[in-house]
């Protein structure tokens, strides 16, 4: 997995690509934990390069989306495969957490 | 088929290879694929997790048999053993961190045995029955 | 890592992506992980064809050790005895099918050496002494 | 691997993707013997999505330029990936080969 991290419109936007695993979900969680900590208002992942996704990547992201909440900031997530999709309705998070298609979709509402 | 691999995580994305690879081979569909690397790519993680309670230094070893209507994959470890009956996953409904491995193995494998005849640590024993809509054209690479 | 497989070609998938997958995770380049592919893949296939004359029922051990400096592959059959005199790739200004094989694991592995100490069967010992070069930022899947 | 035929301006094309190996060449061996029977003038092979050759695949394209030859007919290669060339070129036989770049400059000269 890499974590590419970029700003836009005052969002940070973080660029996951490869696998999300046991292995690479600690890295995950570090700097979701670093921005949480700096209460940054709004993070967007965006899931495009994501090749595959296990259950401890999975509760990294609800561990993220509790933190961002517990300040009051917004967390989404964009651009998942169909595949990886299917795992959080599988999964009954796609409720849970705020899927877009896109990222103009994600900044938009 | 068998790996056998360091109980670290870096060595899951081999399980994962190696489990679509068996898969292709035998002809199953993409959809079952994934869902069974997911479901290997877990029971590997628990191991680790708590047969070895995080020790990269022991081993996994995970043997594939694929015959006619049958997916079986044998994970054994050298840990400590497991109590199959608090190995549950959590309710769905109970949003939190974990929790969902287990469902990701018992949603893909029928059967989810453990081996109460091995002495040490555990022998896990994964069978999926396959159905024909398993099956596809796919030919492996 | 072990891995054994069959020695039906169609399980020679396997043998390349676990290949590469150890070659990741020890960040070696991608240039030197493919040439490694090639290599053990071709070793593999000449136990297939030499050691086990076609027969598909038999198995093959590969064995992967990776230190610093240090890539070795260790493949083991229950097969004919090579003879390590007879092995050799053509002359490659003499254009025919065949005989591109051993060119292919001699250019990639530093050592290329059967164990006269097997008794039954063979085992065959390719090492690659890496270089700096041959090393990557590269971090796997 | 997967084979597609097709024809361009009377010449076969043979469009290969996946890997050739020792499992897949027989089956690109039969379908080269069939051709080179039915004594095809031109034969151009597509690399373009073949992901990797190994010996076996390579000594099954020297068989049949060879058949090619024996009628008079010609065999090229055309979009052999980076990675696939030097393979060629090792093993000296980028220069046996009619290697070129697209299927145009296949049919051009
Ligand atoms: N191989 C195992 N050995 C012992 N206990 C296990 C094993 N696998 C799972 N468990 C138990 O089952 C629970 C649920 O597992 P799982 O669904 O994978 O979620 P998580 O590991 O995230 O808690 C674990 O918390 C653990 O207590
Ligand atoms: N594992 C082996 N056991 C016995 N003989 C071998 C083995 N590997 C290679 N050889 C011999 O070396 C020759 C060259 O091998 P190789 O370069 O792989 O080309 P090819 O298999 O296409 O002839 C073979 O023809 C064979 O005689």
């Amino acid at each position: 997995m890499k974590i590419d991290i970029t700003e836009h419109n005052g969002a940070k936007v973080f660029s996951l690509s490869g696998d999300i695993d046991l292995y690479s979900s600690p890295a995950l969680r570090k700097e979701l934990i670093f921005f949480i900590g700096e209460k940054v208002p709004l993070l967007l992942v965006d899931f495009r390069d994501v090749s595959y996704i296990d259950s401890s990547g999975i509760a990294t992201l609800v561990e993220g989306l509790r933190g961002m909440m517990s300040h009051g900031g917004k967390m989404k997530l964009f651009g998942i495969p169909e595949r990886i999709v299917e795992i959080f309705a599988f999964s009954k998070l796609d409720k849970v957490f705020d899927i877009c298609g896109s990222l103009d979709d994600a900044v938009k509402d | 088929m068998v790996v056998k691999i360091p109980s670290h995580p870096k060595y899951l994305c081999i399980v994962r290879e190696v489990t679509a690879k068996v898969g292709h081979i035998h002809g199953i569909n993409e959809d079952l694929v994934e869902q069974l690397k997911l479901a290997v790519d877990e029971a590997c993680a628990n191991v680790i997790k708590y047969a070895y309670g995080g020790d990269a230094r022991k081993r996994i070893v995970i043997r594939y048999k694929v015959d006619r209507g049958w997916f079986e994959v044998v994970i054994e470890d050298s840990g400590v053993k497991a109590d199959p009956e608090a190995i549950m996953g959590r309710r769905l409904e109970e949003v939190r961190p974990g929790g969902l491995g287990v469902h990701f193995i018992k949603r893909c494998f029928d059967i989810f045995e453990f081996d109460g005849k091995k002495k040490k640590g555990n022998r896990l024993r994964l069978v999926r029955y396959l159905k024909e809509k398993d099956e596809d054209r796919y030919n492996g690479a």
